[in-house]
């Protein structure tokens, strides 16, 4: 916990494994998505010229492929704790993340919700996180049969197709809703702060992480904000 | 107009004069193979041998010997899987029913080698028009330049036996009525092969038993996996990539109408206070 | 010289068709270069032939472009193939295109375990230096009292698949010079 | 073949034997099956079940080696019951003449046998005759001496039971034969016989034949539309270089090759004894004048018996075999091939290869590098170092890179044009005949030696060019009449005193009556309008005279009318003889006048011969087992043909029994051609059949502990070879006199050069021939399989 000179108090909120994951996975998954895009709509065909040819595409996106499934096995690896806790909270839900999607719409398009307290992950990075974790479990797993289709029967290869597609479809909305709200939507800005130097301002924590805030004070962790909630 | 390739297998002799014909008019690499432990050449079609005659020795149920002899190619399905999956829009049917592979618009995905239900797509080098050796999918196209302006394909065309017949798809199923009631004294199996689950296919058969001991499914359709993905999936996640991508745009709109004030100074600020 | 009838064309009105919505719907390059390239033999010099394997005597045409053959395929006016033809037949095509024909006369001196590219005028002196001097060395002019003219010493093999004018030539120029050892596959 | 090609389809029945047409001549299959589509049968008689048999509907199957026995069967079944046309039989053949009473046949063996030199003095072949030199005739066939009585009791012993046993036919499968093709014994319909070389490579090869022209005069199916005993000829051009006499017996147009003997001593003494009184051979003075003008040109004078002297006059059997054998001794040190490969195609092709070493020289004219020219390579298993031939390897241009015609199994002369130049530095074989031809001569031109006098003597005119004018040879194979300069209009007008020139007479007429520089090249005709029965009569050329079917005369009845409407080849209209094809007969020879039922016009009595006096090894086709055989003879205690010449020497042993209890075939195969240098080397057959393979049966597999696609080892008692096994249903143990008796088969298109590449069968084959033809017997020896262990 540091403080910063005009007295802005933060909080730490990631390791530097998981940042360096969420990062290098971030960027696999664009790499990824822009490898293939070709591939999922002869719209997007000005791109293998760039890409140079359908070939390379496919070599990169294999190359992609391997980046996007290393950055678990890093965590797992440095910072295992981490890994566990979110892969355990996202699985883990309550009540007040339910409150949570109620409040939510008004939230994002601009209004003033009250929502509910939330933990260390709140509902919408959790459910951010299942579909991740679900969609990128999926296209790894499909990709890994269409990678390498002579160990597979015809029926797994054939399903391995739309299963792909579909996880991309959904990883797609996931990202872009993820994105938007870490970088488009101004009350969610602060978090990617977490993202890039591994603390948050400890009043955005308590503006969105209520309950994370509430754990932290209590454990002595951090002092009580006095400033008004956003 | 639909039109067709009959291959009466009763006719054929098994000389081969197909697989020679297809290469040579369509410049094929040759491709030999392991020797498989009978006169057939080739396991199957590939992007290298677009046709391969299969032959078969069976025992018929009543005791009797066939040595059965298949010209397989690409089947020119009505409702082709190929051309369902091929993202590139790379593979089309033409206005005479045969199924082809633009080969310039082809980037070797595969797709198209893994949902064909009869196994006849696959890769082989192609030279692009720069000259580059490249993978593409490639099976035989009814040899459509031919057909186009008024040839027949080179294996109906060079077959002695009349065994492959070229022409309009009506015409040939009455051929191959006619012919089946010529063979059935001869084989009481013979049957006409142009399957209903793919919606009748340009080349379709008459075969001397039951489809299973030519290796042919006996009711191939276009997979359903390529169904859910090409008629469901695919258009849902473009559906969801557009209504994601409406929801983003609105709710920037909308936050920069309502929000004015909003919070962005906290990040923005922490951001800039960083640097020291 | 000859006169080859053309192909009897199926009249295919979907062809037409076809190629009348291409059109209409404006020009598709891609697809009209597609076209150019599959319809190959578009203006190549015809030549028809025999077939040089079995004795049925399909014809064949041979397609050339610039002095290349590039298609071979049966002759649609011979009354016996009728434009058919077999494995073998179909593939007369690559005993031009083959990269396997021996390309010069080739020499093999006594003992060597090599080849030697030689010039013909070098290869037919030598073989007419050989013949005439096994011939001169064996040649009997008579036996039992009766003229015979002969060398056995000499022997000739091979011609089913040559000319009747190249047998006339060979058998001629071999009897003249006396041979009698004169075979062919016709025995085996 | 007596017919043609088209012709196939207007028969009833086909008889499919010795031959597999479906995959060595497959664009014949064409015409068999338009013959099925009208309700004909084909018959497939084959030691393993084909791609022919496959399309047939009745298959037999036979032991390698017993075509007569089976014939015999066919002979026997077709008198006994009464299946025979019998106004064809007593009119067109010899049925009616009565034999000499001094010919005997006795346990297999003919009268006038001479063991020491295993030959026949065929004296007692012979017909009765009347003082005035009439053969004496029983019209009702039931003269004890008649041909027809005495070949009845020769086949007697060929009962359905016996065939069976020893040609392993079951007798369902043979008697279904016997009913299929014997049912052509009724005028309205005709049956032919497809034969290639599985007929002709035995040892009794001739008399295979035989029996099969005996079968076909006998149902009546000789000289008639859909009938005939037709050999499928298996180059494209075995036809044309066998009438161009490219074998040491003969000259041009089937002229014997004359001999070291006093009946040979000049050329009167030649047209003496060679001339028989009647029939079209009756010209051969006339033939043989021009020939002999056409060799020698202006030097050949009546005065000088054109040159007949100069001719050689060889003084033994000079055959493939003999030949081979020749060379083995060292007695041959030159030998020059031009697309022949015997290294692969050759019989005993172990001993062949042992042979080639004694070679001075070789030179190989072919397009690719054949096993011949690389003999002496280390991958032919020899030593190079030791070998002292040299070794000339000379590319030869392909097909359609030259000009000139090739005569098809049917007799059509049929011309290829030139389609490229050659390819690389090659050449055409007349390029190099007519260059070394000039080369020669500028060595010997200074010379008087008595070498040199018969060479110098040759007229050589075929242009001043690199490459000898085609159409210059044309018309010196056609003939000239010499008075007018113009081409010859056919044999007919050939004469022996010095006017006509003519290189090969059954040629003459196909470029007929043209002025120098006129083209008149009929083999170049290409008119495919159907002028009647599919005959084609303006396409090309069919030599003799555009004829399509020989001995068409018997298409019609002794008083020419055609025997049925739907079999109709040429009648006689009162006035003169017509129809769909050129008569093989006098055109205004009047069936009721003198020879007018006489349809055979090359044969001195005009008749077919059911009782043959001109075989080497009897007029009877009598069953002989092939030279190794598994079993014992039934039908006579002589095991092997009596007539055949025996090769002693280690290197042509003979397998028995007991050491290769096997039953080996050899054969060819649709996608491959030959010794292979023509497909080999090309990738498109060479994908279709890369390996080279035996083919067995699941139960000599089971036998011999053998999987499919294992790594064999085949021995006979002259060499051994790997291949790869095939174990197919096709091949079945044949049941031999009620032993199991295993038959393998494999085809012997593999060498070592090329892109297929595979062991030579002909390591295994015997050297022996058959008795009339020396034609090696390739297609029946004793062998032993077993695994190679990896």
């Amino acid at each position: 916990m540091k403080q910063t000179k005009n007295n802005t108090r933060t909080v730490k909120r990631f390791s530097k494994w998981v940042i360096y994951a969420h990062w290098m996975n971030a960027f696999a998954f664009f790499a990824l998505y822009l490898t293939a895009l070709p591939l999922y709509s002869d719209f997007f065909n000005w791109l293998y010229p760039l890409l140079g040819g359908p070939e390379m595409a496919r070599l990169l996106h294999r190359f992609f492929a391997v980046m996007f499934i290393l950055p678990p096995v890093l965590v797992l690896i440095f910072d295992r704790a981490s890994l566990f806790h979110w892969v355990k909270s996202s699985f883990t839900w309550k009540k007040e993340d339910l409150k949570f999607f109620i409040a939510f719409p008004k939230e994002f398009f601009g209004g003033k919700a009250n929502i509910s307290k939330q933990g260390f992950f709140n509902a919408g990075e959790k459910l951010n996180s299942v579909l991740t974790i679900v969609c990128a479990g999926l296209l790894v797993l499909s990709g890994i049969v269409m990678w390498f289709p002579q160990y597979f029967t015809s029926g797994i290869i054939l399903w391995a197709y739309p299963v792909h597609n579909i996880a991309f479809g959904l990883s797609v909305a996931v990202v872009a809703g993820h994105i938007f709200l870490s970088l488009g939507h101004p009350n969610s800005k602060a978090s990617m702060r977490g993202m890039i130097k591994g603390d948050v301002n400890i009043t955005y924590a308590k503006d969105h992480h209520g309950q994370w805030y509430d754990e932290l004070v209590e454990k002595g962790e951090i002092k009580e904000d006095k400033s008004e909630g956003a | 107009m639909s039109y067709a390739k009959l291959v009466d297998v009763t006719k054929c002799t098994a000389c081969r004069a197909c697989m020679v014909a297809c290469k040579n008019w369509n410049d094929l690499p040759s491709d030999s193979q392991a020797y498989g432990g009978t006169y057939q050449s080739h396991t199957k079609c590939d992007g290298k041998t677009w046709n391969v005659l299969q032959m078969k020795e069976y025992e018929t149920s009543s005791g009797g010997f066939e040595w059965l002899f298949r010209h397989q190619a690409c089947m020119h399905c009505e409702e082709a899987a190929c051309e369902k999956v091929c993202p590139e829009s790379a593979i089309s049917t033409t206005s005479l029913g045969n199924v082809v592979i633009d080969q310039e618009k082809c980037v070797g995905c595969s797709y198209c080698t893994q949902n064909c239900p009869f196994d006849v797509v696959e890769l082989a080098e192609y030279v692009t028009e720069d000259g580059e050796t490249v993978e593409r999918a490639q099976k035989c196209t009814m040899c459509d330049g031919r057909i186009q302006a008024g040839l027949q394909p080179a294996c109906a065309d060079i077959c002695g036996m009349d065994a492959i017949v070229f022409g309009k798809k009506e015409e040939m199923k009455k051929l191959a009525e006619a012919r089946l009631n010529e063979v059935k004294d001869r084989y009481p199996n013979a049957q006409i092969y142009d399957p209903a689950g793919v919606d009748g296919t340009h080349t379709f058969y008459l075969l001397a038993e039951d489809p299973a001991v030519y290796d042919l499914p006996e009711n191939p359709k276009v997979p359903v996996s390529a169904v859910v993905w090409k008629d469901y999936a695919q258009p849902m996640g473009k559906a969801l990539l557009g209504v994601t991508t409406m929801a983003v745009m609105t709710g920037y709109i909308t936050n920069k109408l309502f929000n004015k004030e909003g919070h962005a100074e906290e990040g923005g600020q922490t951001d800039e206070t960083d640097k020291e | 010289m000859l006169e080859v009838s053309r192909r009897q064309f199926l009249m295919l009105s979907g062809a037409t068709a076809a190629t009348l919505a291409v059109t209409e719907l404006g020009f598709d390059p891609h697809r009209a270069k597609a076209q150019s390239q599959k319809l190959k033999i578009e203006k190549s010099e015809i030549t028809p032939t025999i077939c040089p394997y079995c004795s049925v005597g399909c014809g064949i045409l041979v397609h050339v472009k610039n002095n290349d053959v590039i298609y071979t395929e049966g002759d649609p006016d011979h009354p016996i193939n009728r434009g058919s033809l077999c494995s073998k037949g179909s593939s007369i095509r690559q005993l031009f295109t083959s990269d396997r024909r021996v390309k010069k006369p080739l020499y093999r001196a006594p003992g060597s375990d090599q080849w030697e590219e030689k010039a013909w005028t070098w290869t037919l002196e030598k073989i007419a230096e050989k013949v005439k001097y096994t011939r001169d060395l064996s040649f009997k002019a008579a036996e039992d009292g009766m003229p015979v003219n002969r060398t056995e010493a000499i022997a000739s093999l091979g011609g089913a698949a040559l000319e009747n004018e190249e047998c006339y030539l060979i058998q001629k120029l071999m009897r003249g010079l006396g041979v009698t050892f004169i075979e062919h596959q016709a025995r085996i | 073949m007596t017919n043609h090609w088209n012709d196939i389809q207007h028969s009833d029945c086909m008889m499919v034997i010795g031959a597999n047409p479906a995959e060595n001549h497959p664009i014949s299959m064409k015409y068999v099956q338009k013959a099925k589509a009208k309700g004909a049968k084909l018959i497939s008689v084959d030691p393993r079940f084909t791609r022919t048999s496959q399309m047939a509907d009745y298959y037999s199957p036979l032991r390698s080696g017993t075509d007569i026995a089976f014939m015999g069967g066919l002979i026997h079944y077709a008198i006994n019951n009464n299946k025979y046309h019998k106004e064809y039989v007593k009119h067109y053949t010899n049925a009616t003449y009565l034999v000499s009473e001094d010919y005997e046949f006795n346990d297999g063996i003919f009268s006038g046998y001479d063991e020491e030199s295993r030959s026949y003095d065929k004296n007692t072949w012979t017909f009765q005759r009347d003082d005035d030199g009439n053969i004496l005739k029983d019209d009702e066939m039931e003269h004890p001496r008649s041909v027809f009585q005495l070949m009845k009791s020769h086949y007697d012993r060929y009962d359905i039971k016996t065939v069976s046993a020893m040609t392993g036919a079951s007798e369902e499968d043979f008697t279904q034969v016997a009913e299929a093709f014997c049912s052509t014994g009724t005028p309205d319909k005709t049956g032919t016989i497809m034969y290639a070389m599985g007929t002709t490579q035995h040892t009794v090869g001739s008399q295979n034949v035989r029996s099969y022209a005996i079968i076909q005069l006998l149902l009546g199916n000789v000289g008639r539309p859909g009938g005939g005993v037709n050999a499928m000829r298996g180059e494209c051009n075995v036809q044309g270089s066998t009438d161009f006499a490219l074998l040491f017996h003969l000259m041009p147009g089937y002229i014997g090759a004359p001999t070291v003997s006093e009946k040979h001593k000049t050329l009167s003494a030649y047209n003496e004894n060679e001339t028989p009184a009647s029939g079209f051979w009756s010209n051969k003075p006339k033939f043989l004048a021009s020939l002999l003008k056409a060799y020698y040109g202006d030097n050949a004078t009546k005065e000088n018996n054109y040159l007949y002297d100069y001719f050689p006059k060889g003084r033994k059997n000079y055959s493939h075999i003999s030949l081979f054998e020749s060379m083995y001794e060292g007695d041959i040190k030159g030998l020059i091939t031009w697309g022949q490969n015997p290294m692969v195609g050759g019989p005993n092709a172990t001993m062949e290869k042992e042979a080639m070493k004694k070679l001075d020289w070789l030179v190989c004219l072919d397009l690719w590098e054949t096993e011949t020219a690389s003999f002496w390579k280390e991958k032919a298993g020899q030593q190079p170092a030791s070998i002292n031939t040299e070794v000339f390897m000379l590319p030869a241009c392909g097909p359609y890179e030259k000009e000139g015609s090739v005569s098809n199994s049917g007799r059509w002369m049929q011309y290829r044009w030139k389609a490229l130049e050659p390819k690389h530095d090659s050449k055409s074989d007349a390029w190099f005949a007519h260059n070394l031809y000039r080369k020669l001569k500028e060595l010997y031109s200074q010379e008087t030696s008595e070498a040199a006098k018969p060479f110098n003597a040759l007229a050589w005119e075929f242009g001043e060019g690199e490459y000898p004018d085609v159409d210059l040879i044309c018309r010196e194979i056609n003939g000239y009449d010499l008075i007018t300069g113009k081409t010859i209009t056919n044999f007919t007008h050939l004469k022996d005193d010095g006017t006509t020139s003519c290189g090969n007479w059954i040629y003459s007429g196909f470029y007929p009556d043209a002025e120098p520089g006129e083209d008149n090249n009929l083999s170049k005709r290409r008119d495919d309008r159907d002028t009647g029965m599919e005959n084609y009569l303006n396409w090309s050329f069919s030599w003799p005279v555009n004829r399509r079917n020989l001995y068409n005369r018997c298409s019609a009845d002794p008083a020419g009318k055609p025997w049925s409407e739907a079999k109709e080849g040429i009648w006689w209209n009162g006035e003169a003889w017509t129809g769909h094809d050129v008569p093989d007969f006098g055109v205004t020879t009047d069936p009721a006048g003198e020879g007018g039922k006489n349809p055979f016009i090359m044969l001195p009595d005009g008749t077919g011969g059911l009782f043959a006096t001109g075989p080497a090894d009897g007029p009877f086709p009598e069953h002989y087992e092939p030279y190794e055989s598994p079993i014992p003879n039934v039908f006579s205690s002589m095991e092997l043909n009596p007539a055949v010449h025996i090769w002693k020497g280690a290197h042509n042993r003979r397998g028995k029994f007991a050491d290769f209890p096997i039953v080996a075939t050899t054969y060819r195969l649709t996608e491959h051609w030959q010794s292979g240098s023509m497909t080999r080397n090309l990738e498109w057959p060479s994908e279709l059949m890369p390996h080279m393979f035996i083919e067995i049966s699941e139960d000599l597999a089971k036998e011999k502990g053998i999987n499919s696609k294992d790594k064999v080892k085949i021995t006979s008692a002259r060499g051994e070879i790997e291949a790869l096994a095939m174990i197919t249903k096709r091949f079945k143990p044949y049941k031999i006199r009620g032993k199991k008796i295993h038959h393998i088969g494999m085809p012997w298109h593999y060498g070592y050069e090329g892109i297929a590449t595979g062991s030579i069968a002909n390591y295994l084959t015997p050297h022996i021939g058959d008795a009339n033809t020396m034609i090696p017997e390739y297609k029946a020896f004793l062998c032993d399989v077993r695994r190679v262990e990896t």
